[in-house]
């Protein structure tokens, strides 16, 4: 092959900055995701400050429990992460490979409760566009149940639009994690990483943190307050 | 950790053995990725400066059929006359094709690519599998971004800031899948731009050469590396604020839906705090290659190297906290007009170092006219005038006149055409011999760069007039006002100028077609230049460098009393120098 | 035909015309200024320093002080200009700037058309006597009045040339601007903002009356609700 | 007021949803008149009619020049007690298609600033070409809801543009968003048999088989009349429907 896929330093030069370019460009690569998700969150709360009324009160629509429960598998899944790498660095080859299946499996259940979720919230008639009219969730509107500024505020609907946009553009991320984590660890399990190079492993790490860390904000403002 | 070794000679033996389609088409080289882009980018100017064409005979010639556009559809020009409808999606394609599709990859994709490594003494990018695909998809955005003129209801009609409710409800324009294909196109963009944005930043970051520290960086890396930081940062917002617009339209959110909740002008503050760092990212570069071809043309060291830098850092800082002076009028809270007021004002100041630097620099030069100084020159005096407008609007009383009127068409094309472009074909002139090892024809180029420059400003300067008279932008028939029927002839007399610009460009496209085949063969350093690209052969072989460049001095070494000759390249060494330093200064 | 070169802005027929033009020609003087050095001076070097036989250019790499100096003198301008611009945008813009006793108009916009509610002679809008004219606006002169502004579809914006008034108009939000005509005539209203199809044709005017002939022509029109 | 009407009868003609226009006509056209029985027909007001608001016209004086008095927007247009502007058609009875497209394309002008005619049927994937009589911009924005409306404008005189419909839908509004006054509504049907009436209130179907059919009639305020007929082969019978103020 001519080119690898990334571009090796030959051996009489240094890295300006000491970090290996996988580590770096996907440093570089979060600032990026950083800004997206700081415009899906930054337009959610300057909607919700805007129109209080049209947000329903906490544990009414959403169901905490479900995705609390969700929320903590998402944190285990970066324990096991960190697990794996320390395990590839302490060359614990068959430690690392659990770790990462684990990581993997976690990962891909909290897309499976985040798709039961979903099913059930539309079922129940909570539709990005508003509640759908004569659902369970309209009524519970119309009787004042909801928390809602005025019964039918939440008709309208700018409560569904960022609900879904922001939990959706987080499921995606995590769905992509998931891929590349069941790439990293196919590759694993053939024996690919060694104590000496494991960088597919911090690299899809440090994007699974990242897609930790967002949750955990996202969880916060749009499930509990 | 830092330090496998790359077999360089075997990479080398292997590179001859690449089949056509791996070496031309899904190259990783990021000199033929350069190149590609930069087809694509000319292709997409011609279409946007067409456009305009179109728009500019509406204009100019109301009551005259366009010559032969009777073939097209009746949905666009029923009789060779453009309908109001075909007029809105000319206005807002010309605006989105020449920014994303054509000035943008054109700075960024071309010469981001092009210069980088081959500036730096990296013998390729970082991730150079990447860096094809950054190419790859920017082709179906432009795909599916031209789609929209041949889908039912026409191209998106809501101006290139597609301000919502007008796009996001196709009641109001009549127009629907074409603006969810330019939505979805600048959504595919995006990802491209920010895959390039990560690799030209771990690039300049991780690859430079022994010896090249941060401040030996010639002007255009800086300014390179800075707008890939720009993009970076400010390419997520426009997909964010995309994809919930592209939702509003499609699956019914009311993100910018004043009747379900949602706020028309969060579109226009997320748009313009991605915009108004785009315009420094359309803007940058180009004076970062703008710096090293007046220094290189006067043959002179550049005129306060590091306020230069300063300036770029100050001007990429302050593009984040104006985006409000786009808003004035716009029914955001006029007490914050006044911050935004200021900080836009502040803006003022590095852009004055940098003009004044650049005087600096041919001030007791001895300037060679060759084509790409005579753009970079012109580059300058279209920039101020462009910059000197913009302190116009940012007075938020005055922006209550000239606020979209020609008087900001004007401002933004001396930015874009006379600021970026001319640093587009003074950089394109200029590294020409290193990309396709054959020299432009130097007459021909004259006389292309003297026709330009002239029909220009025979285009945009009367534009001023328009604006001051009040003359609304983006209206298709300025006759309905009574107040402004006197200015007919001046819109001609711009329509005018607008074709004989449109057509100079031919020869420049002429020039450019035939040079690539006929051209003389390049030398390796056509222009006497200091850069570490003109140590090696024109073009560069695969991989660039047979063996890592050493970088001994900083850039702009010319005329230094060290030596006979008025230049002295980044990687000659005297004798006297001293090896690099261990580590080039890292952060 | 206008001149190419003209680059005075059209009479003003408002109180803060004035206030905005005395700005604009400022700036058009302190950037005509700066128009003029730094092309002179590009025009001046390329031909001084062009390149000769046995000249070698002057190895320097900037000067300090001549930095500094280019560097205060725009600082300064432009935060001075800032600061003058500053307190003229409030006189015309800030929330509280709406003077006492403005007679008030309520504006519905909508593709194409600028449906102008006046308040009828009881000079209060919401009562029976309003009455709603299409693209007509009749104002006194002398008098501030004031415009409600709602649209019923997408952005529209409010320009009228010689008063220097510019508005847009966002669905959903509820804006405000006044002005106070300087002398009678008619003037020209002007959609700034793309609207759609129509956008062109989305004029008006404003027919400035004196007092006496204002308040003698609303008491001739009957209460009446335009049709659309 | 939108009435929607389901079709009791499914032309077999209903367009697959294509494009519409000459496609349709091409089809249609072959098929041969199934009938020669007509309906003819009478719309008569009872009682006194409303009076049809003016139009402040005064910021297009190219229109005002087009009226000799102040120009009125033709709501309820009755002249001597005969109703104008009522579309009829038929909605059950008739056997299954395909129909005959009607010979030419239907018309709809705009004179004076006002639609003409105001109210007018189109078979599905019959051309609708829409003519802009004045010297200035119209735009025409269709707005149904069954199917995608358009949104054009026509910036000068003497301009027509073609334009068709893919599914039944009665009644399609539209409007021209310069003159908000500017109304029109356009009935779709899936066959040929609707007629409107028109200045003396009559109006005639021709054309159809024998059969006992339901007919409805349908006008923008004073709303929809149903009526069933029976006709013989070749021969006609005449109809008269009443709408009044009084049982609107």
């Amino acid at each position: 092959m001519a080119h690898p896929a990334v571009m090796q330093t030959p051996a009489n030069r240094e890295l300006g900055s000491g970090v290996y370019n996988e580590k770096l460009g996907i440093w570089v690569f979060l600032g990026s995701e950083v800004m997206f998700f700081t415009a899906l969150i930054g337009s959610y709360i300057i909607l919700r400050f805007s129109n209080p009324g049209a947000f329903a009160a906490p544990n009414t629509v959403l169901n905490i429990p479900v995705t609390a429960t969700n929320t903590f598998l998402l944190i285990c899944s970066s324990v096991t992460m960190v697990k794996a790498f320390a395990a590839a660095h302490d060359n614990d080859m068959a430690k690392m490979k659990w770790y990462l299946l684990a990581t993997t499996l976690i990962g891909a259940s909290f897309v499976g409760v985040q798709i039961y979720e979903y099913t059930h919230l539309i079922h129940s008639g909570f539709l990005p566009s508003g509640l759908r009219e004569g659902s369970h969730f309209a009524e519970l509107a119309t009787a004042g149940e909801l928390g809602l500024g005025t019964p039918d505020a939440g008709v309208a609907g700018i409560y569904g639009s960022t609900f879904y946009t922001m939990t959706g553009f987080h499921g995606f991320h995590v769905t992509v994690g998931v891929i590349c984590l069941t790439y990293v660890t196919t590759k694993a399990f053939r024996g690919k990483y060694a104590q000496t190079d494991h960088r597919g492993i911090e690299v899809i790490g440090l994007y699974w943190h990242f897609v930790d860390l967002v949750w955990i904000i996202l969880f916060t403002i749009v499930y509990l307050i | 950790m830092a330090t496998t070794a790359l077999p360089q000679e075997a990479a080398h033996a292997e590179a001859h053995e690449l089949p056509f389609i791996r070496k031309y088409i899904f190259s990783t080289d990021h000199k033929i990725i350069g190149i590609q882009f930069l087809l694509m980018s000319l292709a997409f100017l011609g279409i946007g400066g067409f456009a305009a064409m179109l728009i500019r005979w509406q204009l100019g010639f109301p009551d005259v059929a366009i010559p032969g556009a009777t073939i097209l559809p009746e949905t666009m020009a029923p009789g060779g006359y453009l309908l109001p409808e075909f007029y809105n999606s000319l206005v807002t394609m010309h605006g989105t094709l020449m920014v994303f599709f054509a000035v943008m990859p054109l700075l960024v994709g071309v010469f981001g690519n092009f210069l980088i490594p081959l500036k730096i003494g990296a013998p390729d990018m970082a991730f150079p599998r990447l860096n094809m695909w950054s190419f790859w998809i920017a082709v179906p955005a432009g795909v599916l971004m031209l789609s929209g003129f041949f889908v039912e209801g026409g191209a998106a009609g809501a101006g290139w800031t597609s301000y919502a409710p007008l796009s996001a409800n196709s009641e109001y324009s009549g127009v629907f899948l074409g603006q969810q294909l330019w939505l979805l196109s600048l959504a595919v963009l995006g990802l491209s731009s920010i895959l390039g944005a990560t690799n030209y930043i771990t690039t300049v970051v991780n690859l430079r050469a022994p010896g090249m520290t941060w401040f030996r960086l010639p002007l255009s890396i800086w300014a390179l590396f800075i707008t890939a930081i720009l993009v970076l940062l400010a390419i997520p917002i426009l997909s964010g604020a995309a994809i919930m617009l592209f939702f509003d339209q499609t699956i019914g959110t009311h993100f910018f839906d004043a009747t379900g909740g949602g706020q028309p002008l969060l579109w226009q503050h997320l748009f313009w705090y991605f915009g108004h760092p785009e315009v420094y990212i359309l803007i940058l570069p180009g004076m970062g290659m703008v710096s090293d071809i007046i220094a290189n043309g006067s043959r002179k060291p550049v005129f306060g190297y590091h306020s230069m830098v300063y300036a770029l850092i100050a001007i990429a800082f302050l593009g984040w906290i104006v985006w409000g002076h786009h808003m004035f009028q716009s029914g955001m809270n006029p007490t914050l007009g006044m911050g935004f007021m200021i900080s836009t004002m502040l803006i003022a100041v590095p852009s004055a170092i940098k003009t004044f630097n650049w005087m600096g620099t041919m001030w007791r030069g001895s300037i060679r006219f060759h084509v790409p100084m005579l753009h970079a020159i012109t580059f300058v005096a279209m920039f101020v005038i462009g910059g000197l407008s913009g302190i116009f609007m940012a007075s938020a009383p005055v922006d209550i006149f000239i606020h979209d009127t020609y008087f900001i068409v004007a401002h933004l094309h001396y930015v874009l055409f006379g600021g970026s472009l001319f640093a587009i074909f003074a950089a394109v002139t200029y590294w020409y011999p290193k990309m396709f090892g054959r020299m432009m024809d130097p007459f021909w180029g004259k006389v292309h760069w003297a026709i330009t420059a002239v029909a220009f400003n025979v285009t945009f300067f009367p534009m001023h007039v328009l604006g001051a008279q009040g003359h609304m932008r983006r209206i298709y028939d300025p006759n309905q006002y009574e107040f402004l029927q006197p200015l007919q002839g001046t819109n001609t007399l711009i329509t005018i100028g607008a074709l004989v610009l449109f057509g100079a460009q031919f020869i420049f496209m002429g020039n450019f077609v035939i040079s690539w085949f006929k051209g003389r063969k390049a030398p390796d350093n056509p222009w006497d230049d200091n850069g570490v690209e003109w140590t090696v052969h024109s073009p560069p072989p695969h991989l660039n460098f047979a063996e890592t460049p050493v970088i001994y001095r900083a850039a702009y070494e010319y005329s230094s009393p060290l030596v006979e000759e008025d230049y002295l390249p980044q990687t000659r060494n005297l004798g006297s120098d001293s090896g690099p330093a261990a580590k080039p200064a890292a952060g | 035909m206008g001149s190419f070169l003209d680059w005075f802005l059209p009479p003003g027929a408002s109180t803060f015309a004035a206030d905005i033009d005395r700005i604009y020609y400022a700036v058009l003087i302190i950037t005509g200024i700066a128009f003029v050095i730094v092309e002179a001076g590009l025009v001046w070097f390329a031909i001084k320093y062009r390149a000769r036989p046995g000249r070698k250019a002057t190895y320097t790499h900037g000067s300090m002080r001549a930095e500094m100096i280019w560097t205060a003198i725009p600082a300064v301008s432009v935060v001075a200009l800032g600061i003058w611009s500053g307190t003229v945008w409030n006189n015309i813009k800030a929330r509280d700037s709406i003077p006492e006793g403005a007679l008030e108009y309520a504006v519905m916009v909508s593709q194409f058309e600028w449906m102008f509610t006046y308040a009828g002679r009881d000079g209060e809008i919401g009562t029976a006597d309003d009455f709603t004219l299409r693209n007509q606006l009749h104002v006194p002169v002398g008098r501030a009045v004031v415009l409600r502004l709602q649209s019923e579809d997408v952005i529209h914006s409010l320009f009228i040339p010689a008063f220097r008034v510019k508005q847009d108009i966002v669905p959903g939000m509820h804006m405000a601007v006044w002005f106070e005509a300087t002398q009678t005539g008619r003037f020209e209203i002007a959609c700034a903002e793309l609207c759609g199809n129509g956008h062109t044709t989305m004029g008006a005017m404003t027919t400035v009356h004196s007092t006496a002939e204002f308040d003698e022509w609303v008491a001739s029109r009957p209460a009446t609700t335009a049709l659309r | 007021m939108r009435h929607l009407v389901a079709c009791s009868i499914i032309g077999v003609l209903a367009c697959g949803g294509g494009e519409g226009g000459s496609d349709g006509g091409d089809d249609a056209a072959t098929v041969a008149p199934l009938g020669t029985a007509s309906i003819n027909g009478v719309v008569t007001f009872d009682g006194t009619p409303p009076a049809n608001p003016t139009i402040d016209m005064a910021d297009e004086p190219e229109c005002v020049a087009k009226y000799t008095d102040d120009a009125r927007d033709p709501i309820v247009s009755v002249t001597d007690g005969m109703l104008a502007n009522v579309f009829v058609r038929v909605t059950g009875g008739l056997p299954a298609g395909p129909y005959p497209m009607p010979a030419s394309p239907a018309v709809i002008d705009q004179d004076g600033c006002l639609y003409h005619p105001r109210v007018l049927g189109v078979m599905v994937g019959q051309d609708l070409d829409i003519r802009n009589s004045d010297p200035l911009q119209h735009n025409i924005k269709a707005v149904p809801t069954e199917q995608r409306g358009f949104n054009i404008s026509q910036p000068r005189a003497g301009m027509t543009t073609t334009r068709s419909f893919n599914t039944p839908e009665v009644m399609v509004p539209l409007e021209c968003s310069v003159h908000g006054w500017m109304n029109a509504y356009l009935g779709v049907v899936d066959h040929p048999y609707f007629a409107t009436s028109g200045a003396d209130g009559t109006f005639s179907i021709p054309g159809l088989p024998a059969g006992s059919y339901t007919l409805e009639a349908w006008h923008e305020t004073l709303g929809t009349r149903t009526l069933e007929v029976e006709v013989d082969d070749g021969g006609s019978v005449t109809v008269t429907l009443v709408f009044g103020s009084s049982t609107s």
